[in-house]
């Protein structure tokens, strides 16, 4: 776009040529919305939430609207780790973007086999999502105590030869504790948050909206809750933090960045506006061209107190 | 970039129904029966689009028509649209109905709001017997009965309470309507239940049908793999997805709640 | 208002005329808004949070908007327990309704002698805030461990003569676990949700919007995830739930009484619309009417899984 | 419970400054100068009510005038409100401006928007003499300067930039017309740093003065206790709040951040 201004940045020796990201779940493999933008403009895209075999998902409604968010429990459906490496990542290496696979599990083993899968494939680098709230088993079980991140982030950090980024949950007494516990254990970034687990009611019927009864509350409503989160855990690392909730313009962009996000991504935002991930981008470059800022890095952390 | 239409028309049908006839070249010459459109409602509390079939398109005007029912919070602001205003709308969007010029003889069943998107299967499609078949609640309940008579060869009404047509559901009339008659294909869009009905009568006489199906909806093109809808996968099943899939499918495919 | 409806329930004993009351902090002690109505039409009165002395509160901005809700940062200023009881209960006791007095403490010792002062006051039961997330010391670092709601909870039920409601904090990673050791501990209905902590940032200045930096997030945007907490506790324990996060209306508090709660608190819908208070009354009888319920007691759990 | 009004008119007074005249009965018969509206602005993602100072009354025409400038949202959405529209509107609000009959001399001094809520306290006082001191940024954000002059017996513009009346700040002319004239009392609204130094040069002349503060509001009714503002309390200090205690105080009473 403009040529003074970068808006390149680094996540764990991933150069992303600008900060603004797909979050897994919200973008599919890529396909859907290459229709209608040229996926080469996005920083980068974590690709739906892979498992070792195809998963179904949980039964529907899997999505309830609720003030300025949605609750989800698509319960990560997905066709399996080896079906996104023979037929999605060729299709995604056409465009000049990273590629983060977004990976889950149900056992410890199971995580240290997606790692190594995923080590030998084509992409740049692992989301390790030690934080769904809408599967029975693993996931945010892992992610909601010290142990459990360093259980499995440290048994993973032996197959991983592509950097790791480990996906926090907030649905946590205290986030610091948990991001440490990760950064400690080998994650070479973070990513945060996920969805704060929630729950829609319809009075009419007195039914849960969602089969699952309880989903992921994201978008716009827990931007309060993932901006202190983010800012939190910048304080207290020192790898670099990927934040996201609630993000759907270049202004909730660039408060991620002040508040010490090195990169952001927009997830429930895009499924409102298909443009919602570009116009992040633009509007970052907007505000640095306002405030007459020629690198994006000087954003990052820089809150002033 | 650009997603807002104007609006040309917007006019009330019935206590609860509305027609909405926007202006886009975009969608008009492109869309085709059975696919829907996601719309932004303009107003406060509701951040989802909300998705809406599209019941009639005219290719020459470069305008479409959607016909809805107040429901809750989106529709009830849609409803408040006038002509003039604009409106930030996503389409055409999913797998319309599949219309076979071999297929001389047809016939469309709806229920309620699911009669909406056969009105334009009945335009568009090029055989010579059209049988409509409607159902609706009760007399007042009845809308857009002059379209459905003029673009089809033969239309039954049915409602629920006998106050218009005739007394009893639409399955009822299809019954009637395939014992005569032998449909080459049936195009079927309405309550679950009808349309499970419908889809079991059709199968014990080894009729083809296609139904349009509804699910709460995100993205409305197949990104966020929310609107899963149970089918049929070889001998095992599998969740497809209602606005990438669908909402059209073959009625053999789907797996109904109460199987 | 109808004859035939029963709109009264019990907690802890205390009768209440309806299940509808002012959530703490934002009604103040009642007098602002008894110019906008009959305060003895509500069921009962959270007041203004309560500590030992008088305290100032945090510096402003105290509040920033956010979508669909507020972050607050007041650090309950507030003019003392013994001013309340000289000064504002005989105002309260002008009015048929329940008086809640809130009561926040710095240490457990404290936490102990506001609950022997309160129970010789003429009120009719103390909400224990365990779970305040402006203030440094105190409050939401006991609510956030069960150990440290046993540890309070157990010390303070020796003073207590009135009925106790603890109120939980949702910053945790397991409310139900929270929920049981409260129960455990002697208190005899469980209130919930605080709010859940967060931040808001000015891009344009580059500042946190709110002095304190971080806030308590309030009003609609929490609702999903407080309607998740109340369902979750409510299916653990005996005691009676009062639910509160986001309610608006008459619809959102039938909800809350679906998914287990014997009475709702109404908070931050009150700031935006004086009469939310009351119309939220109102529209639990309506909808009553429209569904052939003749006694509010019946909606309580009475959600259809 | 009714808190809704009719919008008589709608005006843009310069690039980014509205008027809007209200129609209200129950505002205009009790409001005095110096307190203010709560205003939901109608639109999506705002959430709270905005405050507004009113600007002037017109108790026989049972209108109130509110004038407030662009800033974000929910300023934005009001400048779209058209005559004719419904607002929802809670107040009058707060406690005004003191006006004393005895005072013969008063003088308002205004900065930017704290302006507006100067006007109704000339057009109220009784007093001989009224000084109107107003501060803009340049020219073209010079506005109501004929409601000024109609209702001071002397008017005095600055400009920032000297592109208007007098360069400099509005502290300047303050301290020129009392160094000529000793005013009974004075009336300040403006941004924090002026009428710091507004109070401060009074101050050392002795002479009273009153400041109409502004704070980020939730209830804007005493109930939230969000909108707090230091002030003196014997010689400690004490969070007063801004919606009730004021959103005018004596000068002497308010603690500024500088100090
Ligand atoms: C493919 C498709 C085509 C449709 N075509 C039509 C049509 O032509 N005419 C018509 O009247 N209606 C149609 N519907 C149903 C229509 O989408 C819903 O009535 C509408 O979304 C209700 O929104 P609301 O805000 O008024 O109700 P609310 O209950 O307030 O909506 C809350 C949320 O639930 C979703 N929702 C509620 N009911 C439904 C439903 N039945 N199906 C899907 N999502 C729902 C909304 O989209 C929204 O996200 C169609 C639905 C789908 C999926
Ligand atoms: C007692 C009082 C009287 C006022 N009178 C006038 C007037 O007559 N004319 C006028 O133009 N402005 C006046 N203001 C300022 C006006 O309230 C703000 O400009 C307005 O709230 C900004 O809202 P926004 O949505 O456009 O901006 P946003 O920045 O989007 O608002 C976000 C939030 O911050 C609050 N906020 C932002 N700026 C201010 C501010 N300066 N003061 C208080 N809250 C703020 C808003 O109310 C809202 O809650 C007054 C403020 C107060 C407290
Ligand atoms: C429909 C949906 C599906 C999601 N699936 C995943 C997933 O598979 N893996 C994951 O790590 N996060 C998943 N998320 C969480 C998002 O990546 C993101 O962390 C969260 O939604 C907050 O960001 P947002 O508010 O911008 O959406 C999903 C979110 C949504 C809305
Ligand atoms: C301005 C403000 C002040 C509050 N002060 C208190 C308090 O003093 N004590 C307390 O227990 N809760 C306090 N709360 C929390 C509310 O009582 C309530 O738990 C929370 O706001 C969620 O409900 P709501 O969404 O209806 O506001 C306060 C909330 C707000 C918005
Ligand atoms: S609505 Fe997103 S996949 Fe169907
Ligand atoms: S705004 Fe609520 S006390 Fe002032």
């Amino acid at each position: 776009m403009s040529n003074n201004i970068n808006m390149s940045v680094e996540i764990a020796g991933v150069r992303l040529k600008n900060p603004v990201l797909a979050a897994s779940g919200t973008f599919g493999f890529g396909r859907e919305y290459s229709e209608y933008f040229d996926l080469s403009l996005l920083g980068g895209i974590s690709v739906k939430g892979l498992t070792l075999k195809p998963r179904k998902g949980n039964p529907p409604p899997r999505i309830a609207e609720t003030p300025s968010g949605i609750l989800n429990s698509v319960g990560l459906q997905n066709p399996g780790v080896h079906y996104f490496i023979e037929n999605e990542i060729p299709f995604l290496r056409k465009y000049d973007t990273a590629i983060i696979a977004n990976a889950s599990g149900n056992t410890v083993e199971e995580y240290e086999q997606m790692v190594e899968i995923l080590s030998d494939a084509d992409i740049d680098a692992i989301e390790l999502n030690l934080s769904c709230p809408n599967v029975k088993e693993g996931c945010m079980s892992f992610g909601s105590t010290a142990e459990g991140i360093v259980n499995v982030v440290k048994r993973v950090k032996k197959y991983a030869k592509k950097p790791l980024i480990v996906k926090l949950t907030p649905n946590v007494t205290d986030i610091v504790e948990i991001a440490k516990a990760a950064e400690d254990s080998g994650a070479d970034a973070l990513s945060l948050i996920n969805t704060l687990l929630g729950m829609a009611i319809d009075a009419k019927t007195r039914k849960p909206i969602l089969k699952n009864i309880t989903g992921g509350l994201s978008g716009p409503a827990i931007k309060p809750v993932a901006l202190r989160m983010v800012y939190q855990v910048a304080q207290n690392v020192k790898i670099p933090v990927i934040g996201m909730g609630g993000i759907s313009n270049g202004t909730d962009a660039v408060e991620f960045l002040l508040a010490g996000a090195s990169a952001v991504m927009v997830g429930t935002a895009g499924l409102v506006n298909p443009y919602a991930w570009i116009e992040t981008v633009k509007g970052i470059e907007e505000y640095m061209k306002e405030t007459n800022i020629s690198d994006v890095k000087e954003l990052i952390g820089g809150l002033i107190i | 970039m650009n997603l807002i239409e104007r609006v040309r028309k917007a006019e009330r049908l019935s206590s609860d129904i509305y027609l909405i006839r926007i202006e886009s070249e975009r969608i008009s010459s492109s869309a085709s029966a059975g696919q829907f459109v996601n719309i932004k409602c303009p107003g406060p509390e509701v951040y989802l689009r909300r998705p809406i079939s599209i019941c009639s398109i005219d290719r020459s005007e470069k305008t479409i028509d959607i016909v809805f029912q107040v429901r809750g919070k989106g529709t009830r602001l849609l409803s408040d649209i006038k002509a003039g205003d604009t409106l930030d709308i996503l389409g055409p969007l999913g797998r319309g109905f599949t219309i076979c010029p071999e297929h001389k003889n047809i016939l469309v069943a709806g229920g309620g709001i699911g009669i909406f998107p056969l009105l334009q299967v009945l335009k568009d499609h090029p055989a010579e017997r059209k049988t409509a078949l409607l159902g609706f609640r009760n007399k007042s309940a009845v809308v857009m009965e002059d379209e459905f008579n003029k673009y089809s060869t033969d239309l039954k009404i049915a409602t629920d309470d006998g106050s218009y047509g005739i007394q009893g559901f639409v399955t009822a009339l299809l019954q009637n309507a395939i014992s005569e008659d032998r449909p080459d294909m049936v195009y079927i869009c309405g309550p679950a239940i009808m349309m499970e009905q419908c889809v079991k009568l059709l199968k014990e006489k080894d009729i083809p049908c296609e139904v349009s199906m509804e699910q709460r909806m995100g993205c409305g093109m197949g990104a966020c793999l929310v609107c899963a809808c149970k089918t049929r996968s070889g001998s095992d099943w599998d969740y497809s997805h209602v606005c990438k899939d669908g909402p059209v499918f073959s009625g053999d495919r789907i797996i109904f709640e109460s199987e």
